[in-house]
C-alpha cells in the first residue's frame, strides 16, 4: 500500500482526492463514508441570502455538462449555525469556499468565517468584481492579488485561489495569487459555453450562458495546472472533468498536487472512493511507494523525430 | 494506513441509504406506442422504498444516444420478496431513447432510492388520485399503499385518447374505482372534471388529492381543495443533476410560512403539499 | 427548395458553409466538388517559409481533438504562384489566411495578397505579437484592432478577423476589429489545451500544449458567437465543433451568418456537403423559406418557472 | 436554384478518387495471439487500389473505446472480382481495440484509397521483401504485384517469435522464397542479417529491397543499399488526422534535392525512397 498524503500549503491530506465545490454536500453522507476524502470542500457561500439563477439551470453537451446555478447561499450566520455542526465528527479537514462582491467584503468574510472546524478558505474569484465593471476578480492579476492581498491580513487560515480558465492570462493571476499570500491555487472552475436547442431555437439554460465542467473541459484544465505549477512554487490543485484514475495520474504528472472531482460525482457518486482505491492500486503496480512519486514528473523531452528546419 | 477504508463493495451491507448498484433487466415491454415497462432485478439494499421517491437512472450509450447525465425515474413498483424494481416510462428524448433499447439480460447502473415519496396522513381516509400521462406511473405504488393500509381508493386516469390510459387493471387490483377519461373524448378538461370531482367529494366523502402528470390538474386540485378545504399531495418534476441534492440544479418555488422558498425537488420533494407548490 | 444565400460584408455566398482554416487543401478535389461550397478558406500562410511544430503534431481525447501543426508555410510567392491557381476555375470564393509577427508586416502582407482570385482575406490574429512579449494579437482589443486598422488601409478586399477563445474579454477585442474596419468576424479559432498519456507521462503533443477542437469546443465557441453577434453588427461566422445540420442550426440561431467546418472534415471528408443537403432538408420541413429566416431568432425569453427571489 | 449540387450519392460512380464508402464485414478472424485480419465486402469505386496505399478506418465506438479520430491501416488485399478488401493490423490501443470487436455482418466506414503506394520500377527485377511484424501487412499486396509482373521475389519475415512470423504460406503463393527470422531464434538482429542479405546480393542478383515495419531494419538496408548501390522504397508510419493531405500532421524529414525538407505521409507517401527517409 502506497502512502497516499500529500501537503497543502501548512494542510496534511490523507490522500489527494477531494469534491469541488458545489458539487458537494452533506447529503454524500448517506452514499460512503466522507471520511475517506483527503479534504471536504462545501459549495460556494456568500455572507447575504441570494437565490441564484432560473431554472432550468443544468443542461447536458456532447459528454459534458453546462451548469448555471449560481451562488444561492442561506447567509453566513445559518452557513455557521447549521451547516458547520454537519462536519464536526470528521476528521477530514474541511475547506469553506466564500465569495464576494469587493475585496473589502472578501476579507471581511474570510475573518467570519476563520472559526474552529474551518481548516482552509478557498476563494472563488470567478465572481464579478463591483468595483471592476463586474468584470470577475480571476479575469486579471491586479483584481486577483488585491483581493488574496486583504483576506492575507484578514484570517490565519490557509487560502485556496480558485482560478478561471476564462482569463487570458492565467500564468500572471497565478503568480499574482502567489505574490499575495494564496497558500495553494486550483486549476480550475468551470468555462463560459452556451447550448442551444436546435429545435426550438431556446437556449437550454434559463440564464442563457453557463459553466462547463466533465470530460470536455479536461484538456484546458490540464494545460492550466501544468501552465501554474511551472510558473508557481505554491501547491496547484488540480480541476477539471476528472473521472477516471488516468485522469488523476494525469494531472498529478502535471504538477498538481491534489486533485477535485465535481460533475464526476453527479454521474456515480461513488466516484471518490473509487479514484482513492484505484489510485491505491497503480502505484503499488508501477512499485511507487509514494503519491509524491508522481507529481510534476511530465515528461516533455522530445524524443520524437523533430521536423526538418525549413520547409522547400 | 489502509488507503480507503471508506469503500464498502456493494455487495456487503452498509448502513448508507442511497445505494448506486448495477441491476439486470427482467423484462422489457412496451405498454403502448410511447410507454416502456422496464422490469429490473434489484438487490434488497434498493429496495427499502416509498411510494413517490425515484431513482437516477444512467441511460446506456447506443450508436444513436449518447446521455451524460443521469435521468430521473419514479418507481412504478418495487418487491422486496421478488428482488423486483419497475419503471414505466415515456420515450421522450436522448437519455430515454437510450433506455428504450436495453434488452433483458442488459445491465443498468441506477442510484436511489432518492427524495421524499408520499404520506398517507392518518386522517386522510378516502383519498383521491388523479393522474396523468407518465403521472401514472409515480402513483401506481401509492395505489397499491392505499390498499395495504385499507383506505378505498378512487382514481382519475387521463390521457390523450383512451388507448393512452394505462394501468387502470393495476389500480382496480388495488381495490381502486377508476374512472377513465380521454382529450379525445372530451371530459378530461377541467370544465368535466371540476363538477366530476366536486360530484366525488359529496358521494364518495374524498378527503385528500394525489396527484402527478400535469400542471393543469394540479391547479385544478389546488382550487377545488381550497374551496373544499381538502388537502393532499403531488409529485413534480424538474431538470436534475446529481438527484441527491448537492447540486442544487432543480429547486422550485414553494410556500412555506407565509413566504416562496426555493426548495430541491430531488430532496425536499419530488413529493410535496399539494398546497404549497407555486 | 429554400434559399440558401448569406452575406458576408460585400460578399454574397451562395450557402452558409465553408471549410475552416487548416483543415481544407486542394486535396478535398478529390472527394467532391468543391463548387458545392459558400466558400473556400485556405490554410494561415506566412510571408516567410516555415517547418511549423515538431511531432506528434495531432492527438485525440474525448471526442475531440488537439493539433500543435503551427504554421508551416511555404511562404508567400509560393503560395500565389502554385496554390493560387489552382482554385481559378472555381466559382466558390476564396479566401485567403494570413498570420504575420507585427501589426505591419500583417498590412504589407494584406497588400501582397490582394490579387485577382483572392475574394476575401480571413486574419489568424492567434499567432503571437513579437511586439506584444508574444501574446497573440486576438488576445488584446488595443492589438487587434492596431492589426486591422493597418490592414484595413492597405487593401480593399474584406477583412476577416478570426478571434481566439483564449482570451477574457471576447467582446471588447471583437468590438475592436468591428471599430478598426474588420467586415466580418470568425468565432473562433482553438483553445490552448493539453494532454498526457497517463502510462507514459509523456506530453501527448510535441509542441506540449496544442488547440482543442471538435465537437468539445461547441460548447466555448457557440457562445462567443452569441456573444460577439450581439456586441458588433458586421456578420459572425460562427466555427468550432460543428458536425451536424443541428450544430449548424445553433450557430446561425445564436446569430452567425455563415459556419465554418474544421475537424469534423477529418472525421468525414463528405461533411461539408452532407451539412448543405441537410440545411435544405431541414428548412424545407420547417416551411421557411431561406438561411436568414433563422439567423439569430434565439430565444433568451424565460417562460421557465424563475425561481423564488429570496432564499429562506 | 439546385441547393446541393455537389452531393453525388455514392451508389452512382463519380469522378473522384477518394470515397467514403461504409462496407460490410465478411470475416474477422484473429491470426495470432496479436494480430487481426478483416475482410470487407467493398464496392468496386474504392478497388483501384495501388500495393502500398492505405486506408483511413472510422473504427466503432464501444463499451470500452471511443476513438474519435480514424485510423490509417494498410491494404492487406484487394480483389475487384470478388469486392472484397482486407486488412490486417495489431491491436494496439484505443481505435483497434474498437475495431477488433466488429462482428461479420456488421458495418465500417473506410476513406480512401490514399497515398502513394509502391512502384516497381523497370530496372528492378530481383527485389527482396523485408518485412517486420505488421509491415508483413503492407508489404502482402507488394509481393503479389510482383509475382503478376513476373519477378521473381525473395521475403526475408522477421518476428519477435517464430510463432508470431505471419503470411509466409501466402508469400510462398506468389512465388516468393521465404526466409523467417525470429528474435527469439537469435537471427533477427542487423548482425545476423546483413552478411544474410549481403549473401543474397551474390546468390540471387538482389536489386531491390522493400521494407516496412522497422526503422533498424530500413537503417540496415539504406546501409547495405549505400554500399552495394541498390535502391528500393519502404513504407512510413506517422500518426495521422485528415489522411488526405490537408492538415499538415503527418509530416516526417526527408533528403530531396540535396536538403531536408518535409512531406506529408499521407500524400507523399506511405511509400518513400528507401534513401531519402532520413
Ligand atoms: C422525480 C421525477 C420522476 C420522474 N418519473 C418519470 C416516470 O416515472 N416516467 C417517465 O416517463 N418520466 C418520468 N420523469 C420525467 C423523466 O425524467 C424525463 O422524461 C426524462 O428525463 C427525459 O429525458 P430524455 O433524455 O429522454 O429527454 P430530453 O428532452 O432529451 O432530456 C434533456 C434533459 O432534460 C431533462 N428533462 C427533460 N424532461 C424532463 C422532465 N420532465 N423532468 C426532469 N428532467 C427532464 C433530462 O433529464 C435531460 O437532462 C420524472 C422526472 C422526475 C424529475
Ligand atoms: C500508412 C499507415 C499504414 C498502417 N498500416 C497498418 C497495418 O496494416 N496494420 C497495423 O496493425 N497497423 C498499421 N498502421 C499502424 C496503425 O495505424 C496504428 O497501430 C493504429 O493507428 C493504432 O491506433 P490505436 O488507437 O489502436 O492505438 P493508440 O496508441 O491508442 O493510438 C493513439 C493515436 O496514435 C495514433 N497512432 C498510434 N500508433 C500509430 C502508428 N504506428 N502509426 C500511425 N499512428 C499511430 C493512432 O492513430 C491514434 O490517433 C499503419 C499506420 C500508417 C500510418
Ligand atoms: C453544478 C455545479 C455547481 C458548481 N458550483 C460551484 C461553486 O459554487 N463554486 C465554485 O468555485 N465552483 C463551482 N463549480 C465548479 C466546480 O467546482 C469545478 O470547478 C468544475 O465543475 C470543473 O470540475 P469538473 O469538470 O470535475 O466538474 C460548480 C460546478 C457545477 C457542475
Ligand atoms: C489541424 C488543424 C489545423 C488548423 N490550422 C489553422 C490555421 O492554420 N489557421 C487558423 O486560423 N485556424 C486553424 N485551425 C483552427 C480551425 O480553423 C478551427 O478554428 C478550429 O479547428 C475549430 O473548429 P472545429 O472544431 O470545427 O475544428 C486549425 C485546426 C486544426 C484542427
Ligand atoms: S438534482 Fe442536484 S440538488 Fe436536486
Ligand atoms: S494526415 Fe493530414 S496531411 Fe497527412
Amino acid at each position: 500500500m502506497a502512502d497516499l498524503r500529500t501537503t497543502i500549503g501548512g494542510l496534511t491530506l490523507k490522500n489527494p482526492i477531494m469534491p469541488a465545490s458545489g458539487t458537494f454536500s452533506e447529503e454524500l453522507t448517506e452514499v460512503f463514508d466522507l471520511d475517506c476524502l483527503g479534504a471536504l470542500v462545501t459549495k460556494t457561500i456568500t455572507r447575504g441570502k441570494r437565490s441564484g439563477n432560473p431554472v432550468p439551470r443544468v443542461c447536458e453537451v456532447n459528454g459534458a455538462m453546462l451548469n448555471s446555478i449560481g451562488i444561492p447561499s442561506k447567509g453566513v450566520s445559518w452557513f455557521l449555525q447549521n451547516t458547520l455542526p454537519l462536519y464536526r465528527d470528521y476528521e477530514a479537514p474541511l475547506v469553506i469556499s466564500i465569495s464576494a462582491n469587493t475585496a473589502d467584503e472578501f476579507a471581511r468574510f474570510a475573518e467570519e468565517v476563520s472559526v474552529p472546524g474551518v481548516a482552509a478558505i478557498e476563494v472563488n474569484i470567478s465572481c464579478p468584481n463591483i468595483e471592476d465593471d463586474g468584470k470577475a476578480f480571476a479575469m486579471r492579476p491586479g483584481a486577483t492579488g488585491d483581493v488574496i492581498r486583504r483576506m492575507r491580513s484578514a484570517t490565519h487560515l490557509p487560502l485556496w485561489a480558485k482560478l478561471s480558465p476564462n482569463t487570458g492570462e492565467v500564468v500572471e493571476v497565478a503568480q499574482a495569487a502567489e505574490e499575495a499570500g494564496a497558500d495553494a491555487l486550483i486549476t480550475a472552475n468551470t468555462m463560459l459555453a452556451m447550448a442551444i436547442d436546435s429545435r426550438t431555437g431556446r437556449a437550454r439554460l434559463g440564464n442563457i450562458m453557463g459553466g462547463l465542467s466533465g470530460p470536455a473541459l479536461k484538456p484546458i484544465t490540464l494545460r492550466m495546472t501544468y501552465q501554474c505549477a511551472r510558473a508557481v512554487s505554491i501547491p496547484v490543485i488540480g480541476c477539471g472533468g476528472i473521472s477516471t484514475v488516468d485522469d488523476v495520474i494525469e494531472y498529478l504528472v502535471a504538477g498538481a498536487r491534489a486533485i477535485q472531482v465535481g460533475t464526476a460525482t453527479f454521474i456515480s457518486p461513488s466516484t471518490m472512493p473509487r479514484l482513492i482505491r484505484e489510485l491505491d492500486e497503480v502505484l503499488d503496480a508501477r512499485g511507487l511507494r509514494s503519491v509524491d512519486a508522481l507529481i510534476g514528473t511530465v515528461d516533455v523531452t522530445d524524443e520524437a523525430v523533430v521536423v526538418a528546419e525549413c520547409v522547400r | 494506513m489502509p488507503a480507503s477504508p471508506c469503500v464498502v463493495p456493494d455487495s456487503i451491507p452498509h448502513p448508507y441509504s442511497i445505494h448506486e448498484v448495477e441491476c439486470r433487466v427482467k423484462t422489457h415491454d412496451r405498454v403502448n406506442g410511447e410507454y416502456r415497462r422496464l422490469v429490473l432485478s434489484a438487490p434488497r439494499s434498493v429496495l427499502d422504498c416509498e411510494p413517490g421517491q425515484f431513482f437516477h437512472l444512467l441511460c446506456p450509450q447506443t450508436e444513436g444516444f449518447q446521455p451524460y447525465l443521469r435521468r430521473p425515474m419514479s418507481i412504478y413498483s418495487y418487491d422486496r420478496i421478488r428482488g423486483e424494481l419497475s419503471f414505466l416510462y415515456k420515450v421522450a428524448g436522448t437519455g430515454t431513447g437510450a433506455l428504450a433499447s436495453l434488452q433483458p439480460g442488459e445491465h443498468l447502473n441506477i442510484v436511489g432510492p432518492l427524495g421524499r415519496g408520499f404520506e398517507i396522513r392518518r386522517e386522510w381516509r378516502r383519498p383521491l388520485l388523479v393522474a396523468r400521462g407518465v403521472g401514472l406511473a409515480t402513483l401506481a405504488p401509492l395505489a397499491s399503499e392505499c390498499a395495504r393500509l385499507g383506505r378505498p381508493l378512487t382514481a382519475i386516469c387521463s390521457a390523450r385518447s383512451p388507448d393512452l390510459v394505462m394501468s387502470t387493471d393495476l389500480f382496480r387490483s388495488f381495490g381502486a374505482e377508476v374512472i377513465t377519461v380521454a382529450d379525445a373524448e372530451g371530459n378530461s378538461d377541467v370544465g368535466s372534471l371540476t363538477p366530476l370531482i366536486e360530484g366525488l367529494i359529496r358521494t364518495r366523502g374524498i378527503d385528500a388529492f394525489f396527484t402527478c402528470g400535469s400542471t393543469r390538474l394540479m391547479r385544478m386540485l389546488q382550487v377545488i381543495g381550497s374551496r373544499h378545504g381538502i388537502g393532499g399531495q403531488v409529485a413534480v418534476e424538474q431538470h436534475m443533476a446529481c438527484g441527491i441534492g448537492m447540486c442544487q440544479a432543480c429547486v422550485r418555488p414553494f410556500l412555506r410560512d407565509g413566504g416562496a422558498v426555493n426548495l430541491r425537488v430531488c430532496r425536499e420533494g419530488p413529493v410535496f403539499d399539494l398546497h404549497e407548490v407555486l
